[in-house]
């Protein structure tokens, strides 16, 4: 238990924008901001040093919300933006954001080169099962048979994406999943995964209040996942394959090689012209 | 009452720290929800959860006033030592509608405040520091007060407790 | 603003009903669109709304009566507030000046200065009261019910749209809300505008938005497959498709991004199956090198571009014609390709149709430049019609010894195979390829297969239906796409005003009808091209080609408010 | 052992078309090619009915050199041309082919999808663990130390793709590792994967002599894999854990539900018209 | 052909070598070229090769001599041939003419017909036998002495060249080719050409390719951040790039495709950092979304393009100027932002660099339109020059109290912060924003926005870089990119045949300098727009913007063969 003394340089809610966010009441995307706005404060990241990513989507509207720097990008190209941003300012906590279509649909292909890349990021997706901002179909997390969307109108009829499975078969280095119904456990995830080196996936289970309703029931259907913390990758598909889906907690982490250019100049323009030179 | 999940709360400045943050987050719970609330069109509501977060800003005073002399602790977010499954008295930010009345609004408050009388009580219950146990005895009565004043309004309240007709107005979608 | 309006114009109202999230304002805008279908007359419907996902400030804008309606009017006669939390936020859209009306409840709160600048009157209404009258009764039914009768609505036609909008909520939502409407109805005074129901029989009238439209078309020209992946505001053309096509033997898959969409579509019509997507800016500009691919190894699609505000993410929500550039010149290599436009909601059907027809016949990509204002809207028309030729792909169902896929023929256009048909097989190629499909990078086959590309496109022939062409006189106005609605319009004032004015509406915009322009435009003195852009993208596009006369100006305007006839007028008649 | 008599109707060389591969002498490419046209002899399948979707690469130029259908479409994209193809044709027999630039790279997202969507397609992937065509880039699968291309000149420096394990986490239905230099094996490993009904995954290790002449030695490293193929996939999963990458076989097969548009027309063009009208 | 070459040109030589796979033609064409800057010489090479990724033929095509060299001539004094096999293919590009002189060993044999066509001279010579009495020997070394010697160049030089070029290999590979060089050069009967070593002291002489100097412009320019997905013919930058970067302390990260590579130099500029990208047509199609995003969030980027022949996958190894309409046109909604392209290997530098200056000063994305003809041929210049003015990002590095990030500034350019400064803070966004970067439809917003980011481009000063004039007269050439040095040297023939020639190359092509242009076409009577692409896309550009005289004509012409100035002038001399 941390109870040694802390000084708080910043209160959470000082790394809030004065933007009023423009999601629905009871969308749990608001308890993600406010437990990052405590993570930040808790960790005393001076707000100029991080920088939110996101893409598009009602979950990736968070970063004009928050008080660091920030990139409200394009639809599923957030950890590109990501990568290229900590490729070049290493010393910056870049942190992205986005949901379950941006991250999983049109960005799986980053995804899975962002695991693998292990680069040191924090990539937290609000998984609400559905496309909220674009009125309700069925995202690469939603049940086959989900068949309120006028698109896919039996349900999507595919086997469901599974976040943490692939972040494991990718390469990720943390794999752990909060909810926003827990404010204080997500928060400690969101802690961790900013400290911890490398990559450090963090799904979130985030109701839409507004397309999927029935997601309220979450609170009865989650529960801590049994046991520590995988800290290879054989456990942490044992623990995966296990997984309901509903479990909550830090699943896997790993220290694994970290992938980062590393600035060590060694030459000046003019000896590269030189080169040229016959 | 069920026994803490965690362990009890063994000092004043403890039991200090655990009301201060419980009050400041409801005042911020409640400021978003005002917020949120006057964003989506619904001046009622807004105001009253508005007039809520004033409440819990008093009573965040009043702890202050309370713990003037002695050295808080810090605690990290998730090391507070809730002891109902919910946590606290901050409002859950889930149960909530663009739609919903002051009634709903006034019941969503009194539920937060039973939470957060709960909690006092069950420290006063299980806290082995017969110091703490009474601090918090009076912390509980204060809340249970506050829980009372609330059935009070709802009583007086006229709207109902569903919303009347169903929602006719299609989401609309900003991006 | 002086009235230039004609006679059929003046006979058309236009009314506004704006209220916060919950208070149905949406929904009674939807109601009032189908009574005037139900009365027989015509009639359009906007939205607007506040940047919440839900319970935000709405307005509902329609404008209807007895003549067909392809575009809102410069100012309203009514608006109807449900509340008035926010709606200062629609005054540029909905102008008022000292003839227009608010109607509303005191009760209701103040209406904000930002609407009363010009003077409206405000006539107050005891809705509030009359809603608490009827149990589970809602204050929107009865302002519908007001203004319904206002304007010269008759009550069984208000009955009629309400029972088919609320059909799927049951009873117990449908009979208080007719309770509300005809205790509203019985508060109008008197019919408001000077239209009244036709008399006789009903004419067939039609319901739909223009994205239900492109669906529409989409069928008619023969599409049996879609894969999309949903964007604002072109989703709804999607899920208007999804059952339909299910129903004719077809299906729509939702794919995880653009590029596959585009290519999915691409595979889907290599296979001998019509094919179709749609989207907006952002899902176009990934399907790029997918339409390149299509026009190279010339298999048959058709991308449905609904506009929305740009660029980048921009402003998704409201209209733009801003795609022009990329939907003509987007392609990377010189990729010749088809572009077109609707030119009003109904229009949407038919040319969405003829964009299927040409690209199956043409054996290439087919652009459709819809927007957020034709996708969106929905209006009440006739019918809407079929392009007169049944264009077909060409198909080679008994291929001879060697089977040439990309052979040389006089126009252009090879006879295609498709899996399943024995001896014709290929493998289609965007790589620069022989007559037959092999990879080729001798500088004939290039030649060659770019000639065939460019000339089968050029050389053939379009019909009429290249542009819509109204009126003459030595001015002209040339426009495309939405913005026709509102330079018809403001042409036919003109004329009211004794001003003769040509409008040529163009429908095709690439390859563009460089003699049939200039037959059209033989004899004008004068020319304005307007469009709703800020460069002025379809005025580049024909000063490329050398298609207007040098004295041709411009009238190019930016989103995200729409174009208005007056505005348009005003531009003619500064013109000398 | 399929030893009953079969009249195959056309000889494994009848499948292959008259024009002569661009591949270097001593490419794994052309044994796949050659598997191939083996594997469908052998399933007796009418050429016009097949039809061979590629990207862009090397691997990718296979379709030409086949008397069946093909598609030679974009760099990453085969998958997805494939998938609208089957949807609409479902009776074709459709198989893709492509290298692991192509489909791990730039295409990963599609091969998400594909695998959790499961078609009926079959998917050869000739891995030779770099860019061939644009002249030996590291691919994903390329080893983080291997430092002989320019862009990387000390190694990717990334965790290896692992194209079975994404396959298994993302849903494939069928997942096997062929080897260019056993024909047989593969030819065998071919027709599985096209007998299976649902998405077949076969990544076939494919030397580029060009490129990577180191890989002649995979002769020597290649074995088969122990035991049978797995039945669910949490023994996929061990089997793929224990696997070093140069075991060869059927990995896993499960009968999983594919998704397949049904077309059952049940309405007339008129009649949805006249939903339009009032 | 008539000999209308100046003066100048005629002291140029050129000189192909063919040869199958492992002939080591490619080789020998490299290390003559290392020769030639030597010899204090300048010259060009250009390769062309077989569909096989290895073992194919391949042709290496040099000019040179002591004057500047921008293209290739219309023919080949000589060709040698190591071997014949598949050299037919070359016929096209190699023209020959009864002037020329093909040098080989019968023993090679025949040559083929297509290259006999025109009747050049056969001279036969005893390589075989000469490299089989070297252990070790190759013949082309043995070709490439008689080859140097022919052209006059001197041992020494060639010596040196192939010192150069094969050091890597040790001297196993360098003695015996050193020894095969002299005897090869022993049978050189004369100096060939009319060129003879500079006088006095040897001047600076770089050697490199197109792609080498875009590199190096980006270096200059200050990127110091690189993300790109490999593709032909623009691979080469990014192999240049990788170690140079690194030992500036930048680095270079090979990306997983091309929507991520253009994303992530967007956000490592974002972070204050210079970056670039390269590709070619389909990665550039695959970026579109991405420019867009960079220029209405402002951040500076800039891609380099590589074109190739198109449309689709096309001709990857092919030169074809066929993607200025992308470049300029290819982003939905209104986006104005920065296309330059380079006019010679050398110019790739400069371009570049300046490319960079541009975006970065006016923080939006730039396009740099080079093509394979100068990204993968080398050339031996001189030094390459920089760019005067010293362009760089406008930064707030101490941010006042509310920090505008989009603020409506002068000059439509707001200084920029960057994650690390306190109190400057913002949120880059796609979406229409207000000057501070919250996302707004407000029609005021959109507007003020729109016009910010068009202005700053419009109205910045380019100076006079944004074309290379050359002569005057009353007929003009305008072309831009590669096609300028086969434009150059048109003209200066048809100043030799005398009659006068302006040549306009631009360098910036978006924005385009109207008045800058006007005056420079100031008194020409016809106009002939030359570009190497089917359609005639800069033609079109600039009748967009009405900035050629209406009897301009255009001289448009695809790959995959390159431009030559005697087709070029043959279109001048036929102007009247
Ligand atoms: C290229 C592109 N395609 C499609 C869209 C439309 N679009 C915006 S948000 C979104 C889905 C958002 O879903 P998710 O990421 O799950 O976020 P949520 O709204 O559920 O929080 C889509 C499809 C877009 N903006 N850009
Ligand atoms: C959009 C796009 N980006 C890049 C390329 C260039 N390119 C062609 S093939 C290839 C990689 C091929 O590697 P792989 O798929 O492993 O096939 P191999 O050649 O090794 O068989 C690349 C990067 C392209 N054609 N298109
Ligand atoms: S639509 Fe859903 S995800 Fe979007 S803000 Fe509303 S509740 Fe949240
Ligand atoms: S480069 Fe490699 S992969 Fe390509 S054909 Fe040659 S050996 Fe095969
Ligand atoms: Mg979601
Ligand atoms: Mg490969």
């Amino acid at each position: 238990m941390a109870t040694e003394t802390r000084t708080h340089a910043l209160k959470a809610k000082e790394y809030k924008s004065d933007i009023a966010p423009v999601w629905c009441p009871g969308c749990g995307h608001f308890a993600v901001l406010s437990a990052l706005t405590k993570a930040l404060a808790y960790l005393e990241l001076p707000k100029e040093r991080v920088a939110l990513v996101s893409g598009i989507g009602c979950s990736s509207r968070l970063p004009a919300y928050l008080d660091t720097y920030g990139f409200h990008g394009l639809h599923g190209r957030a950890l590109a933006v990501a990568t290229g941003l900590k490729a070049a300012r290493p010393e910056l906590t870049v942190v992205v954001a986005g949901g379950d279509g941006d991250g999983f649909s049109i960005g799986g292909n980053h995804f899975l080169h962002a695991c693998r890349r292990n680069m040191d990021l924090t990539y937290i997706v609000m998984d609400n099962e559905v496309y909220g901002m674009t009125k309700g179909q069925a995202s690469p997390t939603t049940a086959p048979e989900w068949s309120r969307s006028k698109l896919t109108p039996h349900g999507p009829g595919v086997r469901r994406f599974r976040p943490a499975a692939i972040a494991l078969a990718a390469g990720a280095s943390f794999i752990a999943r909060g909810f926003a119904g827990d404010p204080s456990g997500l928060t400690r995830l969101i802690v961790q995964a900013i400290e911890h080196r490398g990559f450090s996936f963090l799904q979130v289970l985030s109701p839409c209040q507004t397309f999927r309703p029935e997601q309220t029931e979450w609170k009865q259907q989650v529960h801590p996942f049994d046991g520590e913390p995988a800290a290879n990758d054989l456990e942490a598909a044992a623990r995966i394959h296990a997984d309901d889906g509903m479990a909550l907690g830090l699943i896997y982490v790993e220290p694994l090689p970290v992938w980062q250019p590393l600035a060590q100049p060694s030459a000046s323009l003019a000896e590269i012209e030189q080169e040229l030179s016959l | 009452m069920n026994a803490p999940d965690h362990e009890p709360i063994v000092s004043i400045p403890e039991l200090l720290a655990h009301a201060l943050e419980l009050e400041t987050e409801s005042r911020e719970r409640y400021r978003d929800l005002a917020q949120c609330m006057a964003l989506h069109n619904n001046p009622d509501v807004a105001a009253l959860f508005e007039q809520m977060a004033g409440y819990s800003e008093l009573h965040a005073r009043s702890v202050e006033v309370r713990a003037q002399g002695y050295s808080l602790p810090a605690i990290a977010p998730w090391d507070f030592k809730w002891n109902c499954p919910e946590g606290r008295e901050t409002p859950c930010l889930d149960d909530v509608h663009y739609l919903m009345n002051r009634r709903q609004a006034l019941e969503l408050a009194r539920h937060n405040e039973i939470r957060g009388r709960d909690f006092y009580a069950g420290v006063a219950a299980f806290s082995p520091e017969p110091e703490v146990s009474a601090l918090a005895r009076e912390m509980a009565d204060e809340e249970q007060e506050h829980v009372d004043l609330l059935a009070q309004w709802i009583a007086r309240e006229l709207a109902q407790l569903e919303v009347l007709l169903e929602d006719l107005d299609p989401p609309h979608i900003p991006e | 603003m002086p009235d230039d309006r004609t006679a059929a114009r003046s006979a058309l109202v236009s009314v506004a009903i704006t209220g916060s999230g919950g208070s149905g304002a949406v929904t009674a805008g939807m109601i009032l669109l189908e009574a005037v279908g139900q009365a027989g007359w015509y009639g359009l419907m906007t939205r607007s709304a506040g940047p919440q996902i839900r319970g935000g400030e709405s307005a509902a804008m329609l404008r209807f009566g007895p003549e067909p309606v392809d575009c809102l009017d410069d100012r309203f006669d009514l608006l109807v507030g449900l509340d008035w939390r926010n709606a200062a936020r629609f005054s540029d859209e909905i102008p008022l000046d000292a003839a227009s009306l608010i109607l509303t409840d005191p009760g209701a709160g103040a209406v904000p200065e930002a609407l009363l600048r010009e003077g409206p009157q405000i006539r107050a209404l005891p809705w509030k009261a009359a809603a608490e009258a009827v149990s589970q009764g809602r204050l929107n039914m009865v302002a519908l019910g007001t203004l319904g009768a206002s304007v010269g609505l008759p009550l069984a036609a208000l009955e009629a749209g309400l029972k088919r909008t609320l059909a799927a909520k049951g009873p117990e939502t449908v009979d208080p809300a007719l309770h509300c409407l005809r205790r509203g109805f019985d508060l109008g005074w008197a019919p408001f505008a000077t239209t009244s129901a036709p008399v006789g029989g009903v004419p067939e009238r039609w319901v739909l938005s223009g994205n239900d439209a492109a669906g529409l078309g989409a069928l008619r020209g023969g599409v049996r497959f879609v894969a999309a992946y949903p964007i604002t505001p072109a989703t709804e053309i999607l899920e208007w498709l999804a059952p339909r096509l299910e129903q004719l033997g077809g299906s729509l898959l939702q794919a995880e991004d653009e590029l596959a969409s585009v290519n999915m579509i691409i595979g889907a019509s290599f296979g001998g199956v019509p094919a179709l997507t749609a989207t907006s800016g952002p899902g176009l500009s990934l399907m790029m090198e997918g339409l390149g691919l299509a026009v190279a190894s010339e298999t048959p699609i058709v991308v449905v571009d609904v506009m929305r505000g740009g660029p980048s993410t921009g402003i998704p929500t409201k209209p733009e014609q801003g795609d022009l550039d990329i939907a003509v010149y987007g392609l990377h290599g010189d990729a010749p390709h088809l572009v077109l436009a609707p030119l009003s909601v109904r229009d949407c059907a038919f040319t969405t149709q003829w964009a299927v027809g040409l690209a199956e016949h043409l054996q290439t990509a087919a652009i459709v430049l819809s927007d957020q204002s034709l996708g969106q809207s929905r209006a009440v028309t006739a019918p809407a019609p079929e392009p007169t030729a049944h264009l077909t792909r060409l198909r080679q169902t008994k291929p001879g010894e060697r089977y040439l896929r990309y052979a040389l023929t006089e126009y252009g256009v090879s006879p295609m195979t498709e899996p399943g048909i024995a001896g014709g097989m290929y493998t289609a190629d965007g790589l620069e390829h022989t007559e037959r499909g092999t990879p080729s990078s001798a500088a004939a086959d290039h030649l060659a297969q770019l000639e065939k590309r460019r000339m089968k496109l050029d050389d053939f022939d379009y019909g009429d239906a290249w542009a819509e062409i109204r009126g003459d006189g030595d001015t002209c106005l040339l426009t495309w796409g939405s913005t026709a609605g509102a330079a018809f319009e403001a042409a036919e004032r003109a004329r009211a005003a004794g001003r003769p004015l040509r409008v040529i509406a163009l429908r095709l915009l690439a390859p563009l009808r460089r003699r049939a322009l200039a037959r059209a435009l033989e004899g004008s003195r004068r020319v304005l091209v307007v469009e709703q852009n800020q460069s002025g993208q379809l005025f580049h596009l024909l000063n490329a080609h050398r298609m207007l006369p040098p004295t041709a100006g411009r009238f190019a305007r930016p989103g995200p408010l729409p174009l208005r006839p007056g505005e348009i007028l005003g531009r003619i008649l500064g013109l000398d």
